[in-house]
């Protein structure tokens, strides 16, 4: 076995909601049989964003907030690997949150695992989106509702880092719908940060498990709107499968039609120059 | 001009934006092909949509050209706004085509040698043909009649033009020609008339900048694009997407710059060969990820096809002012390359270059166009496909990996450049990251590793010289003067050249093709020079800067600049540079 | 270091991230600077969140000193990692105070004379307080031993220092403190103690480059800020958003730097003096936006707080690597004004200088400053508030507006710059852009007109260039030998000078304050001299470069560079300068 | 009086629904008796971002995508302006989109107008996010059911060009609201591309008033999100005052804290050297 790099020891706080993200995805890797290299990892940047430095994969550090259009282009260009794009939430909602409606809309078959605390862990504790609307005399953003609101988003979950048993089961769960070729695959996990927002105790008692109540129809966009908005006003959080619609990924709509993975195609030159020669001669006078 | 066969044609056909002029280009187009003659095509529209002053000029020439001549021989205009804007360009004898539906010219602007045909196109077509458009077959008709061109050959490049048209319309604008041809046999002496020449012709391609790169970047092996629409770059975006699916390519249109670049870059990561395209506002945006690359060591193709700034400047106009930006730009220190192609074929040449160098160097290319050489035609000789050859890179495949003991992304090797496998090869799994970082891609900021590794990305540059391309010279190699310049200026220099040489003056000329990093044969040209006159489109002289901070000496270097968004015309440059000797000359005789 | 009175005491606690380390450096600083010493202070901390190594370092010094000394004299420890980072560093004589809570150090790494006093403080800390958090306090106690300081005055610096805490926090402290002093009594011989010297105590304030700029830009009528989160930029926003309420003033925390920068430009335009920060990925995303102030001449100030680069980099170190971007980024030609402050004072001063000058041209202006000179605090004198004063620029008020026959937003002017008015002034309407325009701020794409407005533009720095700020120059005038450095060099420099001077070397020294343009003062220095070294961290010699483009001669600059996430120490910038004069005599023997 | 420049004239092509749009402003602006003066128009880049050049007011061409920070800090620096954001749905929607999610949840005074023609008119007619989904294999997006999913977002409206009274009127009542201190108001517009895709007949039936609909309650968040998405789905479009819900924007907030307008402020640092020398003192070692 050729030897590679050795994942580093996480460099979270002791008790930082992040380690449970990572427990839970090695969790899923395991469940899921990934094998390492066929995996990608990328990440955004923050405390989020250093998780693919702990795991056995092919791990990527993207630019703050660009990690949505890396793992697009990682896909599209090799529809084999399951691509898993982390981050936390200043990361997805606030710099980078454009990417995240596009990438509802454009539906590449990437797990996005979005790790949300309500601060900037890494910048040492300054609001996010998500912080708490009495601090910021702004309403804090969800990122549940948005994905309810692109049309064709087709996967919309949220954990949390204390819950990792239906941490680990959401995160299959997104990464069967992307192998499925059904496309993007959203899961926000609240992970607390316990230095500068901890959140723990305040979030405890918040969470509804909509996957437990029987009567939720997690296919119905507006109902799910509806839970998830009924209980945001009342300042709890709709946990679970909150939505899922079967869709199709560009990249396996390209399969479909019968074309190669990019990364496949035999690129030299006389493999196509009939191809060549033919747009070659459209330019002819 | 001379009455005898034409060697050397400029027309422009100019109106209101969707009145066709570009049909009359067209056609004539097909006709000077033809006869043998080179083309080179360039587009002047205001920003704005549909309406507004809009031409196009054709320059038909013998000898291939790659820019527009001093001045307009024949100009159709289709309103009075482009005999105005045209007058001060219009050469001695030379013939304006006026539609004067509206009214008879007001030819108060045009000097009195300048002779006008006025015939109603408009009124006329709508009369006898129903229909404004056909207008562009009645003044085509004109056109040939003057041109001395016989109604078969008229007919059959107008034919070929609109091959693809239903069977009535082909007609209905058969019989505008002929009209045409009629009412000029009436208004226009026949002893005036030119006559074009009959060169033998060759199989030539007519095709833009643009559309060269996105054509190259297909040859060499490119398939993942990423774009987001902005002129005058757009052309790279849309050939690509025409082009794409016979390759099994992709060519995606992103949210914005970020996106696009970002993209690109995820699908370089896994060996895909990826490009991203924009100008000078995109670029600005992508800078942030351009030094990712340079620092994650990813092989990127970035097009900048700059038009005038700053900020939004004017989209459609040339300028040559992101050459600052694009060697200098983003933030810290990392390899990179800058290749500025001069006309189509070097947009080829140089796509397929930056894409092999993308992988050989693992870092961003950059190839800087402007608008003339992206958005302009010319004619030229079709492309050597069968001379492209892949360079690979380090790229180590599964069976290559088995063997090696150890894979570590960022191995530091002699010439700076890691061996790497892309994602799904076992045992190469990797960390990439725009951090700082020790061979396996693990971060880490110890003082030692940091020198280590700043220094190996910068060796992939400086023991790697000799694969970045060498640049276009010419003249007479012992003239102790130079004229250097890069992108649409390499066609004004060379004709430029030809009339000073002509008139005396001996000059030898540089078109550097790799601005950066600056190499040697570009310092080597300025060293053998007494003085080197850098010609460029822009107001602080960033390419003379640029050489200057590169160790050439202050006392060689003359600027001559122009920033007003209209390319030099070779006239222009000739006086500059003869302004510019003689004002040395005056200089070193006090 | 000797044991008479100290003069310059070089001090670092070292330990994971919190430790506490940086309570034991605020106890010694308000020590040190009670008994006159001036202090600088750098902290250097992993880039992890809690844990990893953390150190703070601090310097006193009865001379001003702007950098750390070559070498550390007493190091408290607590754990092992810590001593073999430092263990290079430590002086000779020097003294390690260990906190021996999980064994005895190993001392391998260490030079046979440092002492070591090794003490359990963590497990007294929690054995006799309960607390393992107060062996700060233990350890700030064995230090105030050595250091020969009475239980007095130690204990009145600690009740300071913790001066809002509850009593009996401020009760357990002091008990540490005593028991600190009990142990070093018993383990540490009395007649190694130090002595402090105690020189005249000066008003002081002890402050960050960072936190000077904010309050610079405050005091020179600075009302709306936004920014966006980044390091080692962070603390230019959360200063102005302490400081905002009593001022009345905006600081908002936007979702991207894109949005920070347009925000400011959204309120520049509407008159209020407005500024955004961050470091070197940030500024590349900024770069479209910095273009677009210049083109639309809207006066915006940027701070840069440059990390190492390229890309992420290592973010809580510091380079000056984004030279280059700041100088030349960004799209198209567009006036602009670099400004690199040294120091706490010159960051302050250049702050309001910033802020009056981006009024009074209308563009973008630029401070640089690099992670040294933004996150690290020095002591200086109070600024002097009453000598800032606000230069209004060009602006109409209504009633000058209504005296006006007509207003144009980009008239054109002698000095470049147009009289304008801000919305809300009846009369003043008009267009602002980022596209060309004529003088109401149509657009226009007239060359004649294009060649009016970028000559007008740039005509606003080169008949202003009075207005900007001269550089520092010290040494022997007279000198051949030139220093020149920007921004954290300033301090290294000085020193080094003065021991080069000492070892008899002639030495003139100039820290440039405006980068760009270049200035005269800046060429006037080099042509002034035999050779000038250009001190600098980065890997490409940026300044060096620079200058080289604005003219200086090659064969007189020598690049002295370092990058390698490390300052220079005064000591190694002193070697660098001898060997490369060594080389030079070497060279010339030849 | 003092000359200034005179609007031009649009250089729109004939029949485009700007043109439409710029009338209905006009009209609004002389029935809310706004002085040019107190007006700033600032435009994103577009076709549709031409627009403030054909109106007296203080004009500003953004960058593309960045109208909304520029309007943000123009409102903050100046309550009493009336702050009008214009442009079209690429600039709002692809490259503005992260701009436009903050501005809801930021909630300053401005009156956002985004022409919406589902296509790129100035680059010559591309794809814009709101493009057939036929035409992309991508779902269209939605910007005002985008809107209802972003907490605190308070007026939420579409109206058309083919229909200037109730444009104008929602221009009005867009107007009204922000000049209550209630915060960002959100209108879009569908404005058809007569060059490069003209929807004009596509939309025509397409449309529904809810201002009409007796039942329709535009204060209940989930029913305009129920509302809007049915008629989506159905390939239909609510227009009218979808939503509305009465914030406080930030700069009334200022206000009402008893602050000044930035503007207004004197800054003379003689003013407040006592404020200044409180603060240096802290630095005081
Ligand atoms: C362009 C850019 N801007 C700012 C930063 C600084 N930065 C690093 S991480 C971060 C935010 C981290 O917050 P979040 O994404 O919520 O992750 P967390 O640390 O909370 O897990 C910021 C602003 C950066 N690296 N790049
Ligand atoms: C950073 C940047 N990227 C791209 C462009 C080119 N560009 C100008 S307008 C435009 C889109 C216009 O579409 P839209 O906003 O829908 O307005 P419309 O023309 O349809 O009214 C683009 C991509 C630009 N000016 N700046
Ligand atoms: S700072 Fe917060 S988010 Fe970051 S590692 Fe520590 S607990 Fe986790
Ligand atoms: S191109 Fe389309 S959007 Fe632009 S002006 Fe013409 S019709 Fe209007
Ligand atoms: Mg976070
Ligand atoms: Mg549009």
């Amino acid at each position: 076995m050729t030897k590679t790099y050795q994942p580093n020891e996480p460099i979270w706080c002791a008790g930082c909601g992040h380690y449970g993200v990572r427990n839970a995805l090695l969790a899923a890797f395991r469940q899921m049989q990934v094998e390492s290299h066929q995996a990608m990892v990328l990440a955004g940047i923050g405390c989020a964003g250093t998780l693919q430095n702990n795991v056995s994969a092919y791990g990527y550090h993207a630019l703050h907030g660009r990690v949505l259009p890396a793992a697009t282009g990682a896909k599209l260009a090799n529809p084999r690997l399951d691509v898993i794009a982390v981050g936390g939430d200043g990361d997805g909602y606030a710099i980078g949150c454009g990417h995240l409606i596009h990438s509802f809309k454009r539906n590449p078959g990437v797990v996005y695992i979005l790790m949300n605390n309500g601060t900037y862990g890494l910048t040492k504790g300054q609001h996010s989106p998500t912080a708490d609307a009495e601090e910021t005399d702004e309403q804090a953003f969800d990122g549940v509702q948005l994905g309810l609101s692109i049309p064709g988003s087709g996967f919309i979950a949220r954990g949390s880092s204390a819950s990792p048993v239906q941490l680990q089961a959401l995160m299959v769960a997104a990464m069967e719908h992307t192998r499925a070729g059904k496309g993007f695959a959203f899961l926000e996990v609240l992970s607390p940060c316990v230095t500068y927002n901890d959140t723990y105790p305040a979030w405890a008692g918040r969470m509804v498990n909509v996957d437990a109540l029987a009567e939720y129809d997690c296919g119905d966009r507006i109902g799910a709107f509806t839970a998830v908005n009924s209980l945001l006003v009342e300042n709890r959080f709709a946990t679970g499968l909150i939505f899922k619609q079967d869709g199709k990924s560009p990249e396996r709509r390209r399969l479909d039609s019968g074309q190669a993975p990019l990364c496949d195609l035999d690129i030299s030159p006389d493999r196509q120059l009939s191809g060549f020669r033919e747009i070659m001669a459209g330019y002819g006078v | 001009m001379t009455a005898n066969a034409l060697t050397d044609l400029n027309v422009m056909v100019a109106g209101q934006g969707g009145d066709g002029s570009l049909t009359v280009i067209s056609v004539l187009a097909e006709l000077l092909a033809r006869r043998g003659y080179h083309l080179y095509m360039s587009r002047n529209v205001a920003s704005r949509i549909k309406g507004g002053h809009a031409e196009a000029t054709m320059r038909g020439s013998l000898l291939q050209r790659g820019c527009l001549g001093d001045h307009i021989d024949l100009l159709v205009a289709f309103e009075q706004e482009a005999v105005d804007m045209a007058a001060t360009r219009m050469a001695a004898e030379s013939i304006i085509i006026f539609d004067a539906s509206d009214g008879a010219l007001c030819r108060d602007a045009l000097a009195p040698n300048v002779r006008v045909v006025e015939i109603p196109f408009g009124r006329f077509a709508v009369r006898d043909l129903r229909r404004d458009l056909f207008k562009n077959s009645l003044s085509f008709g004109v056109l040939s009649h003057i041109l001395s061109i016989d109604e078969g050959e008229a007919t059959n490049c107008l034919h070929h033009i609109f091959r693809r048209l239903p069977q009535d319309a082909i007609a209905a604008n058969t019989k505008a020609l002929n009209r045409g041809r009629q009412y000029a046999s009436e208004l226009y002496a026949q002893q005036d008339r030119w006559t074009l020449a009959d060169a033998e012709r060759s199989e030539q391609l007519l095709i833009s900048g643009n559309e060269a790169i996105a054509f190259g970047f297909l040859l060499a092996g490119g398939r993942f694009f990423a774009g987001y629409p902005i002129t005058p770059a757009t052309e790279v975006l849309e050939s690509l997407q025409k082009h794409s699916v016979r390759f099994e390519a992709v060519a995606i249109q992103a949210e914005d710059e970020l996106a696009a670049a970002n993209m690109a870059l995820g699908a370089a990561m896994t060996g895909v060969r990826s490009m991203t395209a924009t100008s000078g506002p995109g670029f600005a945006l992508m800078q942030e990820t351009i030094s990712h690359a340079g620092s994650a060591e990813i092989p990127l193709v970035v097009v900048n096809c700059q038009r005038a700034g700053p900020s939004t400047g004017m989209p459609t106009k040339p300028e040559q002012s992101d050459i600052d930006m694009m060697v200098f730009g983003a933030n810290g220190d990392f390899p990179r390359v800058v290749l500025a192609p001069g006309e189509p074929r070097d947009c080829f040449e140089l796509s397929v270059q930056a894409t092999n160098l993308a992988q050989q160097l693992q870092c961003p290319v950059i190839l800087a166009l402007d608008q003339a050489v992206g958005q302009n035609s010319s004619t030229i000789e079709p492309f050597d496909l069968d001379a492209v050859q892949l360079q690979p890179g380090k790229r180590l495949d599964a069976s290559e990996l088995r063997n090696m003991s150890e894979y570590r992304r960022y191995q530091v090797t002699a010439d700076g450049v890691s061996p790497w496998a892309v994602p799904g090869t076992p045992g190469g799994e990797s960390l990439v990251t725009g951090n700082e970082r020790n061979e396996w891609g693990q971060v880490s900021s110890n003082p030692q590793n940091r020198r280590t590794m700043v220094d190996k990305r910068q060796r992939k540059l400086d023991s790697n010289l000799q694969l970045l391309p060498r640049g276009k010279s010419w003249g007479d190699a012992d003239a102790s003067i130079g004229l250097l310049g890069i992108g649409m200026q390499q066609g004004v220099i060379e004709e430029a050249q030809q009339r000073l040489t002509a008139a005396g003056l001996r000059i030898k000329c540089l078109q550097p093709r790799t601005i950066w990093p600056v190499i040697d044969e570009t310092l080597d040209f300025i060293r053998s020079s007494k003085r080197v006159y850098v010609i460029e489109h822009n107001q602080a002289g960033q390419l003379a800067r640029l050489l200057l901070a590169a160790g050439a000496s202050k006392a060689c270097i003359g600027s001559i600049r122009k920033y007003d968004g209209e390319p030099f015309s070779p006239g222009e440059l000739c006086s500059e540079i003869q302004q510019a000797e003689a004002d040395r000359q005056g200089e070193s005789g006090q």
